[in-house]
């Protein structure tokens, strides 16, 4: 199989829907003829041209709500936002627009949109660039996230997404562009909803998303050759839906858990998943749910400080040595 | 102190040189081409529009309507002239105020009525209410609660008509205090930027809740807005439905045949508070300025005057429609007051499209999150 | 005491808060002319006029963004949304200038604002009209919220939301605008971060904020009489900072919890809570947390039916007695 | 067909009937009041700005600095001559691209450099990079990193200037892109509404980011948009400090003296990319397009062309200013370098107020929330 980047991997799934689908059209800043701020898109306007490949001004609200309205007669946007931080100015339009319009009409009309960019700090960028909006945005029902954690999901995921009828947000991340994987020449889709095991164990299980399951592999691996601690490592690919199963089946197994994520900590995706651990496997648990989440702060720029408040190997491993004390 | 001279360059509609400012609408050629029939449907709906909110007016205060309720009495010529002129692939949306555009576009008494009494029956199932009335089948796409908020999604109405080579347009309703949202004046430079065939109709009423304009917008002349983004616009008003027509046409034929945008301000006046619970509105402006353009500017009155006028209705035939309409709007208000609510089940269905279709490639994964 | 409404102690909190520094001013839709949409400032543009009570177009990133600027250079802005539901249009303002600022200027600056207004369902007015954001405020750090349950708390804490150089959050109630309690006549402030125990018990602990305190109250009293339970309830008033020292405290005692919030499950205050109890009271708990959330759906119009969504006494009941099952 | 004729009131700055549009603006009363010392201290200023950046970019390809790198070169007349006219109540606040305002009020290069580093030393202790530089005792309120998010907040500084009945002003400046975010369109209607004394430079530099203003702005003539609100505007170039001063003295003095907001387009060009990154940039504009620029426009030969001209420098003083600000910013280099990065504990300081500062109403309750 080839080994191929993260971004080349989006592209691929982005060119052929584009293929398979005369409705997909890609829209956001700087997409077409500068290529994608982060090259994601790079020559898919010199193939398919202005009118699938569109470039906007710096109107998010607009381009977004005018994607949802457009998905109502048919038409399949594929949204970029340049970093998913910026989608806090058009909040208003995702959150209420694409999220309940099928509702409030009833199951009238569906909202067949895809909202994706790189969600993610660790590029020394600042608070207000480094946003991971995956927890707000499944708070809301209506809408679905996948945080594909490396090109062989992101693909799979991507185009799933764009087939899909209802509105769903793929958080990519910045440092993964450019890291490679095995992906296959044949087309695959990945269904929403099914976490990958990406690691089996016995001793803790670590549940994980997006670059942190990245991360917990490695930690993992530090783990049984350095402490002697079998690590069963959850990817849950989609955090809504959610693959609840494969998260308490592991846990029932292991009677341990460590939940890592780049969310802000205070109702972040892991507080859910605590929150359901707990729940549906309380007999089985022998220890507390552990978290590591981003150190609860704003982003902060310093790199070396910033690599320090998103959860890394190092933090990683003392979170799970927590879990097994 | 030297200054640099700048003239704007408005793009307003061009009108031929020294036109006078015209007062009689009913001959122009849009209008002109009107049959007895199409202006006695025209009375109709306005009468239809007005008859059936004040049934809800009357539900509402016997409690059987609950959240919101913002009626469109006064202003119902303008969805009804605007609705008129729709074609085949021309598509409509607009903000709470929604009744009047539902009515004009078709759907029926009952699935509206119903939707305020938070029926099955209704056209959403009883999940939207007064705000959310939604008609797919018949182009119309709601009733959106977040002021603006519709703006966007109707720009993206008109671009899927430009995307799929349709000749058609969207007209986009939203008021004059929406004009000050973000959403809607990004919109305005996009539109403009890519020649989306939109035209977006600013229902001026005058007032947003209890603010005049002059205390909103600090230019009293918002279709001027349109200026700043290169987007043709125009004013008229909005009590005859004559004059909307006419006005609303050359909007949308241009948009149609030149795919671009249209800014069309419509003057008109609600008589009632903003929403019921509004009680107090003659405490913002005054019982003489209601009561003038309940005189003078009915779209009921001034629409009757001149059918009668032209023959194309008698009176007997006025009261016939009154009474008809009438007996739409108690049968309606029966049809809602005894359809049942949805079952609690309900609840949780037509979140998402997959779940409710079930589709073939079975979904995984647990989509609702309660204990 | 005098028995007051929660809108008329809202209320007296702002004009005193007037009286007391000049740079106190209050400004938002219809707040001045129209007395407020829900009559909270009724009459306070008329006895204080233009300057500390001020209308605003219907631009809410505009005048939050404003209100941020203004307090920069002293200025203390109460912001009033109609509906919180409406801050979704000014996320952008909220979740980065208004948090972040201090931060990203190393402390130099921060920003003494309160954003106030209702944040519930239960009024039959659809799903853009009821967020009920507290969970995504709390998940930003920089943010605080409060969450009042009745006219006592409401005064006090935001009293001292607006005297606090942070910005604050308060989540008001429709539903509470027009109920009464006892609040005193002399002036006092409530701390942030301190939760109240509404009821004390032994058997069973429930935490609740806003008007679901209220409903918890109603059910507990029901728990007690129906069914033997001694229900000890914990109103958390305060979000963040969060008060988890009494939380803990209290399930320590009973061993068990129930969780009780408007929010929408996916992300809640809750799961945060859930995490916490299971994480610091871990041996202590004789069964999971259990959890009553809005029913996980946009929030329905049908006013039988959303009676139903949102968190009644039945509802709960029926969540206290799965604790105790 | 007959069109109503409709005539926009642009209200635009004006001029003397029959003005030439000038180009010498050395002479105008603003700039006639500067001493030799002042010039000089302008062609310091700008550059300063560009040496600075210079070596910052050097650091940036060293791998000192990491994140974003937005550098004002080609744009320094614009910050400098506006600050130049900055009095002791007039505020400031502007976008990500920071740098040159910043040095223009006075920060020291050591605390910006060293911010970009990352360091304890910087401006805001390496929390903000350079996107975020603050001074609150220079009056200058940040480095903003979400495109016209700074602009609400500018109208917030000048609210507060009038709230408090101090003459002054606030300067806001944005982009030529920025001006298509909501946040930016609905200040505008606030800020005339309300009479706020602020001032809004858009920096037209001609692209945001690899967009062309014509493939983003559908009115090309981006400060027309002040019409559509009732706001006077202008528009000037922006390699000519003098230039600079003379329009933003006109616009400064007019917000102060009548309470007003005013809209300023000026005419730049960055001669680098977007930030560091955009490494591409000649591929959305030519080569000439920037050559011709640095010839004909560069804002320290056209400053120094006209100091030696009226004699207030020469070119050994000249030599020396570039020697000086150079070893200025090679310290700054060196200073930043050799500074400590914050503590890990330093993460979680300066998010609360009430936290740092420890109140004497002590503090209850958890305030972050890591396991
Ligand atoms: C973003 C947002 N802010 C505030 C509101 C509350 N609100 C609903 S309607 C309205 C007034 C709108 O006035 P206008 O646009 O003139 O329309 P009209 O009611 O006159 O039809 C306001 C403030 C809202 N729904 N959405
Ligand atoms: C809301 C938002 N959208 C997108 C971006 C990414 N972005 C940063 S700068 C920029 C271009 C802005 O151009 P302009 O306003 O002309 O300013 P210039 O860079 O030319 O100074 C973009 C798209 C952002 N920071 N914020
Ligand atoms: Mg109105
Ligand atoms: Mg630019």
């Amino acid at each position: 199989m080839p080994l191929i980047t993260y971004r080349e991997a989006i592209k691929q799934a982005l060119a052929e829907e584009i293929e398979h689908d005369e409705n997909v059209c890609i829209m956001g800043e700087e997409v077409a003829q500068y290529n994608g701020a982060y090259k994601v898109t790079e020559g898919l306007w010199d193939k398919y041209g202005d009118k699938r490949v569109i470039d906007t001004p710096i109107s998010e609200a607009a381009f977004s709500g005018l994607a949802i309205g457009a998905s109502c007669l048919g038409i399949r946007p594929v949204v970029e936002m340049m970093f998913m931080s910026f989608s806090y100015v058009a909040i208003d339009q995702l959150f209420n627009n694409a999220s309940f319009c099928r509702y409030m009409s009833g199951g009238l009309m569906n909202v067949p949109i895809v909202v994706r960019g790189p969600a993610n700090g660790g590029t020394n960028v600042g608070a207000t660039h480094s946003h991971t909006p995956e927890n707000m945005v499944a708070n809301h029902p209506g809408l679905k996230v996948v945080c594909p954690s490396n090109a062989y999901d992101v693909k799979g995921l991507m185009k799933t997404a764009i087939r899909d009828n209802d509105p769903v947000f793929v958080m990519e991340n910045t440092l993964l562009y450019g890291e490679k994987w095995e992906v296959p020449e044949e087309e695959y889709l990945i269904e929403l909803g099914v976490a990958n095991i990406l690691r089996e164990g016995n001793d803790l299980t670590i549940v994980a998303h997006g670059r942190c399951a990245m991360s917990a592999l490695k930690a993992a691996d530090i783990l049984e050759a350095q402490h002697g601690i079998s690590v069963e490592l959850v990817d849950l690919r989609s955090i809504r839906p959610l693959d609840e199963n494969t998260i308490l089946e592991s846990v029932k197994k292991t009677g341990r858990a460590l939940l890592v994520e780049e969310n802000k900590p205070f109702c972040g995706v892991d507080a859910q998943i605590s929150h359901l651990i707990q729940l549906k496997a309380f007999d089985y648990l022998d220890a507390p749910v552990h978290r590591v989440s981003a150190i609860d702060a704003p982003q902060i720029y310093a790199k070396a400080l910033e690599d320090w408040q998103i959860p890394n190997e190092e933090r990683i491993i003392a979170g799970a040595l927590k879990c097994l004390a | 102190m030297p200054s640099a001279k700048k003239k704007s360059t408005a793009k307003k509609a061009q009108a031929p040189a020294n036109a006078e400012p015209a007062t009689d609408f009913t001959g122009t050629p849009v209008n002109a081409k009107l049959t007895p029939d199409d202006k006695r449907g025209l009375y109709r709906t306005i009468l239809g529009i007005r008859r059936f909110e004040e049934r809800s007016l009357q539900a509402y205060n016997q409690g059987k309507i609950g959240g919101f309720l913002h009626l469109y009495i006064g202003q119902e010529a303008v969805a009804a002239g605007v609705v008129s002129l729709m074609e085949e692939n021309d598509h409509i949306i607009t903000a709470y105020r929604d009744h009047g555009h539902a009515l004009a576009v078709g759907m029926s008494m009952n699935e509206c009525m119903a939707e305020m009494f938070g029926k099955h029956t209704g056209c959403s199932k009883g999940k939207g209410g007064s705000m959310h009335f939604f008609a797919p089948d018949k182009n119309y796409w709601g009733g959106h609660g977040i002021v603006a908020g519709q703006t966007p999604l109707g720009a993206g109405l008109a671009f899927a008509l430009k995307y799929k080579g349709l000749k058609g347009c969207c007209i986009c309703f939203l008021g004059d205090g929406a004009v000050n949202q973000g959403s809607f004046m990004e919109t305005l430079n996009l539109v403009s930027l890519w020649g989306i065939p939109v035209v977006f109709v600013i229902e001026n009423n005058g007032y947003s809740m209890g603010t005049s304009l002059a205390r909103s917008s600090a230019e009293a002349n918002l279709a001027h807005r349109a200026d700043g983004f290169d987007i043709e616009w125009d004013v008229c008003e909005g009590h005859d439905v004559f004059e909307v027509r006419e006005y609303a046409n050359r909007a949308m034929t241009r948009a149609r045949e030149e795919m671009k945008p249209f800014l069309l301000e419509i003057r008109t006046y609600r008589y009632r508070g903003h929403s019921v619970a509004d009680a107090n509105h003659e405490k913002y402006r005054t019982k003489e300025e209601i009561e003038e353009y309940k005189k003078n500017k009915d779209p009921i009155n001034v629409l009757k005057a001149q059918l009668l006028a032209d023959g194309s209705l008698s009176e007997d035939e006025a009261g016939k429609i009154n009474l008809e309409v009438k007996a739409e709007a108690d049968a309606a208000a029966k049809f809602a007051e005894q359809s049942p609510v949805a079952p609690r089940s309900e609840i949780q269905t037509d979140v998402y499209w997959e779940v409710d279709n079930d589709p073939s490639n079975s979904l995984k994964g647990t989509y609702f999150f309660n204990d």
